[in-house]
């Protein structure tokens, strides 16, 4: 116990999150300090591509375990199925409408990928291993979820835009294409190929993360102070209640697979997380009458740090218990 | 020089629907069209600014110079991507000197 | 489609002072508006471009549709605002097609 | 607040043309426009985007405001400038309030 | 002399200055290199982040030397002192308006925080140390010198838009917050948080600094060509004596709270330094009727290479001699 | 033989391929992955700079080895009489208008920097040095092509607009001055200048040609897409065999002047590629008549993946076969 708390404290001083803080305090504050957008998305182009090579890297060294495709399953069964829980929670506890609730719970189904990447940092900071291939499994994860939110409002009668091109647009959304073809590269080169660039990808990762987390603080700070009326009681207490409920879900299937520590807590990170990146993009073309400030506040504003935070360290703290060390 | 009368329209529109936007404005003939970045701005839905946003977020302003007879085929292909969306429609009369582009 | 008249009011003004002209249109009941970023100029205070800049330097341009009765009260903040700085105010005639909204 | 009539002049045209056109404009007695950066377009030439170019490719939008007395000398200088390139070019009327300044 | 002399062209053909000259020649020569805004932005945040965030790990390590306090308290004196002594000298020397001269005024009151980069890296390639949070002094430097700029004006009849959040925009400026947020989180997280990110900060950081000043020579050469009228004679002249005297009270100060040789000759380099992104920014607000273009081409076109090129090694050759190696 | 296979093999395998492929798949699938204007230029000044103050450096370890200026007068009489064999095999394989033909055979006089730095790359890999100074000779072959075609077309009554500062744009071209400026500082601060910066210029740059390559494929397959009609036939054939024809003339250039194994390699890159930044823009001032969408998709989708895929190996093995190793 008195190590979790240790940890929590440990994760919370380090320099990600508080660059985290430091952007979300820069923009409660109204301060100008911004990033461009042309930086911000060179950034995310960066840390998608790091941590795909880096994975499929790591499937070349050790191997497949053999759970390669059992993971890839469960995690799409995770995609599509967290909508429903989301959805019925929403249902009961606020006055969301059927298409606000359905987009709020697509964002919950699908994955964030930065959420991801900051727990691999934590568990690489504590020494402990995870399957390579997770980072395929965060991929498979981004899409299914939408698809259960727009069975979900069709079924409630609700209009979609099922336009000719939205599936391939959600498939071969960049951030997926980025993620699974560096994840294939690194597969493909190895070892070899991560020294050829190692000093590009490994090296400075950890310093672009925290600039890349002060400017999601100050997205997100941005959207808190725009949103503040909109996103409380109700609604509030989902963004805190439902990445433990996601959690619970990747837990079981990460023991179901028999992944290691590392990899279950993985598995219940990018459960417990949410979208804030392909999701809204697909939710605003197909879903143009859901209310994007619900989503993108709750997903950035409120479960992303709590993610971060205090998630991360006790969704390892729970996995260690429950798994063994 | 001679002037030839022309409409010049501008659907101001979120980043994600801009290729329907222009697949649509194809489909109704009109082959022309200028895209200008938009950094921020406000309407019924709230205020908005592109900064250190990362995805596909964010709006588009879309130009279109048409001769006048085909401004409804324009209007009928854009309202019907437009309508349910976020974003504003709006058209001037101007005048353009090589008409035989448009 | 029936179109309705409006005014389409284009403020290019210096960054700088973006949020105060948006805060002074806001407070003149003006709602809706547009910014578009602008790569460089010339005007009576010489020749500038934003490349290479870090500061806030540069202009933007602010568009306002608006109805025309709604015109002269956007004037007046638009121009408590830009008075004393440099940039540009125009105002042309267009036609919008969902009158509600502005 | 008293307006002026003026003329928009709109001027699409290649990056690499810019700094020929604004030096024609400037040859004209035009001193005063404002570029816009352009992310894309489609027409007689096809489509094209800004994402991901290097070079100095691309469109860019040219904005003069001028008294009306004053178009056919820019129109003259513009099309020396735009008559062989891609590009389009057109004329809106508009209102000014501080006249002096065009 | 013969050491400092050396010295001197060792500085000189440093790539960092060379890069500067680069700039500078391909923009009078007019070729069309140019850094789009968004990295130069995106570069200009990379410094001032590892900058602030080295010199809190500094003052983690070392402890604070008891001088902080007094350290910034000077900083604040100077920065409002100086525009005084700069207005004066300005009505003295030149034509220039109240207004304008104010306004050039503030711009030497307040600090150039890549001149103050250059000079730590010269001290770092010299082996001189200094205090770590002499960024927090920078900090701190940057506003009062618009206070008192204003004060000037109002007191000569000149009309000052004090609009409510001016103050909320100066203090509250991108570039001070991320310098002191950095500088708070290097404290903070101390050579631990150093250890994590420093292949992003420190490696990378002298190369990044290269293509800034090259940029920045390009802005600046863009500016001397379009502003050749304007700053001549006793504007230049200004340009050229300011950072003299400017250097000459920081020196002052340095012996009086007894900084290090190091920190003796960043606080000269502060104090001689003239600002050309947040004082700018705040001129055009408050005093709109000032012309930009004499501030921002002394400051950049005139002051910033004479410090980069002459006054970094003569303010340490004079520092030495005066405080002892 | 088999070397040479295993060689290509492994070439087609590496990272920097991989990404361009990846790239390419992505645009041709019509997946919305882009790389933001910014970046992209970002990337390539970055590029430019590392490689042309590599360059320099190596000039200042190595000396000049006595061939620098015969290299150069090469390099330019290369660019030069190039586009006279490529613009009669064009005017003899293919139905392209003068104009058309001409501003082809531009491109392939001029050079790509990218084929030259992943040429370099393969040589660094292979442990096979070269003349440090070929980067000059790159910036030396990137203009000359030009003045060629602009005389051919007057020479066939095409209207040429030479406009006043024509030739300031070609020879002062942003790209052109960072080359030979970062050369020169290479050359002035030498090994010393680089280790200074050498954390920032070396380590990382495969890492970024890497993504830089990913963003050159998303370009080269938008471009293939959209001009899948023009380009075919005849226009497909010259693409692929322009060259091996210009491989041809470097390896004699290279053999006259005796470079170095890898300087023969890299002289036959420079001849083999054709140039998809500065000559499209040139073109498009001089030669507006002329359809820009040929030349690009014959330089960037057609040249420059044969280059960088079956190209390089094959120049190696050529050059290994008849300068000896
Ligand atoms: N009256 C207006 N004038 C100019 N732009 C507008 C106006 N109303 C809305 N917009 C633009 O359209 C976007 C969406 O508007 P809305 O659908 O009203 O939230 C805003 O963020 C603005 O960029
Ligand atoms: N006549 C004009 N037409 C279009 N834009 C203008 C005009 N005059 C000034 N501007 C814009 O306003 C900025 C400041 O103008 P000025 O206050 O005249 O220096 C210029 O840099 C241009 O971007
Ligand atoms: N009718 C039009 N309306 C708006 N922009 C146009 C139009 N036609 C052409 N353009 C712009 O001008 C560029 C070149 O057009 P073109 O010369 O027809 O290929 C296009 O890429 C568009 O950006
Ligand atoms: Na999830
Ligand atoms: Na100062
Ligand atoms: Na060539």
């Amino acid at each position: 116990m008195q190590d979790i708390l240790a940890l929590a404290l440990d994760n919370l001083l380090s320099p990600i999150i508080l660059c985290f803080v430091l952007g979300l305090a820069a923009a409660l504050a109204r301060s100008d300090l911004a990033f461009p957008e042309a930086v911000a998305k060179g950034m995310s182009l960066y840390l998608l591509f790091a941590i795909g090579f880096k994975g499929g890297v790591a499937v070349a060294s050790n191997g497949m375990s053999g759970q390669l495709g059992l993971s890839l399953l469960f995690g799409v069964i995770l995609s599509a199925l967290i909508p429903f829980v989301a959805f019925a929670i929403l249902r009961a506890m606020t006055k969301l409408s059927v298409t606000d609730a359905a987009a709020v719970a697509a964002h919950y189904g699908s994955i964030s990928i930065v959420t991801f990447v900051a727990a691999s940092s934590v568990l690489e900071a504590q020494g402990i291993t995870f399957e390579g291939y997770m980072v395929a499994v965060a991929a498979a994860m981004e899409a299914p979820a939408i698809l259960s939110a727009l069975w979900l409002i069709s079924r409630k009668g609700g209009g979609v835009d099922q336009g000719g091109h939205l599936w391939r647009e959600i498939l071969l959304n960049g951030s997926i294409v980025l993620l699974v073809g560096a994840f294939l590269i690194g597969w493909i080169t190895g070892p070899e190929g991560k020294a050829e660039i190692d000093a590009f990808i490994t090296a400075p990762f950890k310093g672009v993360l925290c600039l890349f987390l002060l400017d999601m603080g100050l997205v997100a700070g941005r959207g808190l102070r725009q949103a503040r009326g909109e996103v409380r009681g109700g609604v509030l207490a989902f963004g805190l209640l439902m990445p433990l409920i996601g959690a619970g879900f990747g837990l079981a299937a990460a023991a179901l697979i028999g992944l290691s520590l590392g990899g279950a807590v993985l598995m219940m990170v990018l459960s417990a997380s949410a979208s804030y990146i392909a999701v809204p993009a697909a939710m605003r073309v197909a879903l143009p009458d859901a209310n994007p400030a619900i989503s993108l506040t709750l997903a950035l504003g409120i479960t992303f740090p709590f993610n971060l935070t205090i998630g991360i360290p006790l969704y390892l703290a729970v996995a260690t218990a429950i798994l063994g060390g | 020089m001679e002037m030839h009368a022309a409409k010049r329209v501008e659907i101001i529109i979120e980043a994600v629907m801009e290729t329907r936007l222009t697949e649509a404005l194809r489909g109704a003939g009109v082959s022309g069209y200028t895209v200008l970045p938009v950094m921020g701005g406000a309407g019924r839905s709230g205020e908005w600014s592109r900064e250190g946003q990362i995805g596909r977020s964010g709006m588009v302003a879309v130009v279109c110079l048409i001769r006048p007879e085909r401004l409804d085929g324009l209007l009928k292909a854009a309202f019907g991507v437009v309508e349910r969306h976020i974003g504003v429609v709006s058209i001037s009369d101007t005048q353009v000197v090589r008409a035989e582009r448009f």
